[in-house]
């Protein structure tokens, strides 16, 4: 079973030399960390940079410069900042490559729900529902069951939808799926994690080849 | 031409109750902290303002909210504000959320005179409801329209007196499209400087946009998440 | 009658302390030469220039400084330079206060023509279509008749049309005219220029109230 | 990230015949000179090319069209160039003319992800024939869709590795716009420098819209109308 940190080394094995990517808040963040060296990613923060670099040392910090979490942020040697309106064209007109991003809920058929729960304060999609409409490649990194026990990996979604038929892959706790032909494929097991496991823990439609592997990090 | 205002009073003297206002910035970064606290000061209500966030409690929108000026917000989050959400759930305030994509682009649009846009953000969401979907290439997308607004409300680092303004880092964000936007754009700046003092090739928003603009002070530029890393670690 | 520069001379008393004004090639080019002191007014060049200046001095020329017309131009202080989509962004959105330009024929219903004469090598509209049915007002500098002596103020215009009931205002070397109500309406004549050769170069409907004056220089 | 390459016969080298390619510039100002060169020595027929211009008959495009490589061009304006209008009124080339903002916003439509744009220009004129007309806030939009080009070629100022590109003056034109509409896009600068030298705040347009570039040479930059004023007289 992986912990926050693991997902976001599994998932960084999905960044390949050259691209361009953008990262969700919460564990896709974490990824930045895992990026294996001698690849050269761009990261794209949606609120108006290419070219993210690590947090700020303590007294670097400059208000003029923060990420899409708000958080103070450096950057990278080829960096480039540009408006709101550029941002979200470049991520509509799908030259950012990979998206990976954190969700509530996914379905079967690559639906996903991960701005609003009914009954509770609801705070925006922000530029959600923008990626996943427009991403070509989109990974969803989140925990496979809730706090109660039950799957996320859903036959179809019970909340309030972000984007339809968008998620490709996603890497839990538990394993690695990709998302066709609506079922949840899976491709990779974590380590000391049954197939036992991650059928009781998968709602929707699961499919599962003879020869899934542990997964290596 | 003449547009420099001695200070954000002048500025906002005619901004009236009803009206709406977009005001840039992207959480606190690069906000008009001047005119909206000249806003505050003379207590203008029934506002409609259209900005991705809302501010906190104490700082940003928030300072509005507090005085109950905001009638409607229309943003893409609104993070953490505990008024707002007071207000949201007495049902004192109404409240928008739209795509942060489609926020940027409807207000870019009203500065290219296009009168709609398509976009693919929230297709077979409730952000589709009662929109015009159409195909395009197999993809359908929803006709969103352009915003405009009374008076738009930015924020730059450096301007002159022609209007031209040049941001600063990821502080540019919703400014440029939202100085596009507005029927009246008032831009509160960092530095004021003569005509000619600006390198023309490096305008961000060009003087045509601007009607008013002058030198802020004593900006506070609150950091909303410092976030800092320690030597050896990355992240 | 007036003759190239006295139509540019008249028509430059139409701009005003402030103003943001797109010239076209030809007779609006000289307008500039007029715009009378003290006055601050801030030309755009569809090309990607808001405050465009005199032509250079000799040896002053910058290949990649020109204006719509591929004339080597220098820039006030002040001035912006843009990519060619935001420069028919700010026309479009109605930025670009007055727009001079010439035309071949204009209607009665304030249609203009001035692109494509069938028969003849067409060039193409360059930025004409996007300025005529853009701005807020459009006064064409042009003269009244052709070589043949016909009229080219028409009741309907004959070439292909540029745009459709956009022309405001006309200054000819005859006279300068208001367009509304589907007529001419003579608004003052040029020097030495009766009325009766104001009728005989009008084809679409005039309209002359009885207190039309010559036009002060 | 391996952006740059050695020259211009190596950044057009997969530019295959029939294929529909977006050219920067405006007349002979801001073309990418040298891969007009390569595409000349290279000889590829049978292209589209999207360009607001078409040369003179010795110089840009025009180089292109006398070896009779364009099988249509779509531009705004043809200008003056013998060899094109003779192959015009031949029947060799195809020529489709659309306004200027028109094919800005076109190109610029495909870099922001937006299948179509609204424009008046051309409402009630032959240009209008075929499109789509919708009414908004009173008044007649056509419909227009994105361009998108196989390549696109444009020119800049300077550039770095990581292909983000600073343009000069009026240089500028069409150059933004198309390097956002290729699916594949060459950038030819003046000057080539490491990442980390451009000043972020003042890219023109990202990296993440160019795929190749390169410095080029022995740029001739002819001027079409050389125009001088003398002393003490204005224009």
């Amino acid at each position: 079973m992986l912990d926050k940190n693991g997902i976001a080394k599994r998932i960084a094995k999905e960044v390949k030399d050259g691209m361009y990517v953008n990262l969700g808040i919460g564990i896709p963040t974490l990824v930045a960390n895992y990026i294996p060296d001698g690849i050269s990613v761009v990261l794209q923060s949606e609120n108006g940079l290419l070219g993210m670099g690590p947090f700020p040392l303590e007294g670097e910090e400059d208000a003029d410069l923060i990420n899409a979490g708000k958080q103070t942020i450096t950057t990278l040697p080829g960096s480039a900042t540009f408006d709101s309106a550029l941002s979200f064209g470049m991520i509509r007109a799908g030259k950012v490559d990979l998206t990976i991003l954190g969700a509530m809920e996914v379905s079967e058929n690559g639906d996903i729900a991960n701005w609003k729960i009914p009954g509770k304060m609801v705070k925006g999609m922000g530029g959600a529902m923008d990626l996943v409409a427009s991403a070509k490649n989109i990974i969803v990194a989140m925990q496979q069951v809730n706090k109660h026990g039950e799957s996320k990996l859903l036959k179809s979604c019970t909340l309030p939808l972000t984007g339809v038929n968008c998620v490709k892959k996603i890497v839990t706790e538990l394993g690695v799926y990709e998302v066709k032909d609506g079922a949840f494929h899976l491709l990779e097991r974590a380590p000391g994690v049954s197939l036992e496991d991650i059928k009781k823990a998968t709602e929707g439609k699961l499919v599962i080849n003879s020869d899934v592997k542990e997964m290596e990090l | 031409m003449k547009k420099v205002v001695a200070h954000a009073d002048e500025a906002v003297q005619d901004i009236k109750e009803g009206m709406t206002l977009m005001l840039g910035g992207f959480g606190l970064c690069g906000i008009p902290e001047n005119c909206i606290s000249a806003l505050v000061k003379k207590g203008v209500k029934n506002l409609t303002c259209i900005s991705n966030n809302a501010g906190v409690d104490d700082f940003g929108i928030g300072l509005m909210l507090q005085q109950k000026q905001v009638k409607k917000m229309i943003s893409s989050y609104v993070g953490e504000n505990a008024e707002f959400e007071r207000q949201l759930l007495s049902g004192e305030l109404e409240v928008e959320l739209i795509p942060q994509g489609t926020l940027a682009t409807r207000c870019m649009a009203a500065g290219y005179g296009m009168p709609a846009i398509f976009t693919p953000a929230g297709v077979g969401t409730e952000v589709a409801e009662g929109k015009e979907i159409r195909k395009f290439n197999g993809k359908d997308y929803l006709m969103e329209l352009a915003f405009e607004a009374d008076f738009a409300i930015v924020k730059a680092w450096k301007g002159d007196t022609m209007g031209n303004l040049i941001y600063k880092w990821t502080a540019r964000n919703f400014n440029p499209v939202m100085a596009m936007g507005g029927k009246i754009t008032i831009a509160e700046v960092e530095e004021l400087v003569p005509a000619g003092e600006l390198d023309p090739d490096q305008i961000h928003t060009p003087g045509i946009y601007v009607h008013r603009i002058f030198q802020g002070k004593n900006y506070e530029k609150r950091i909303e998440q410092r976030t800092v890393r320690f030597e050896n670690k990355t992240i």
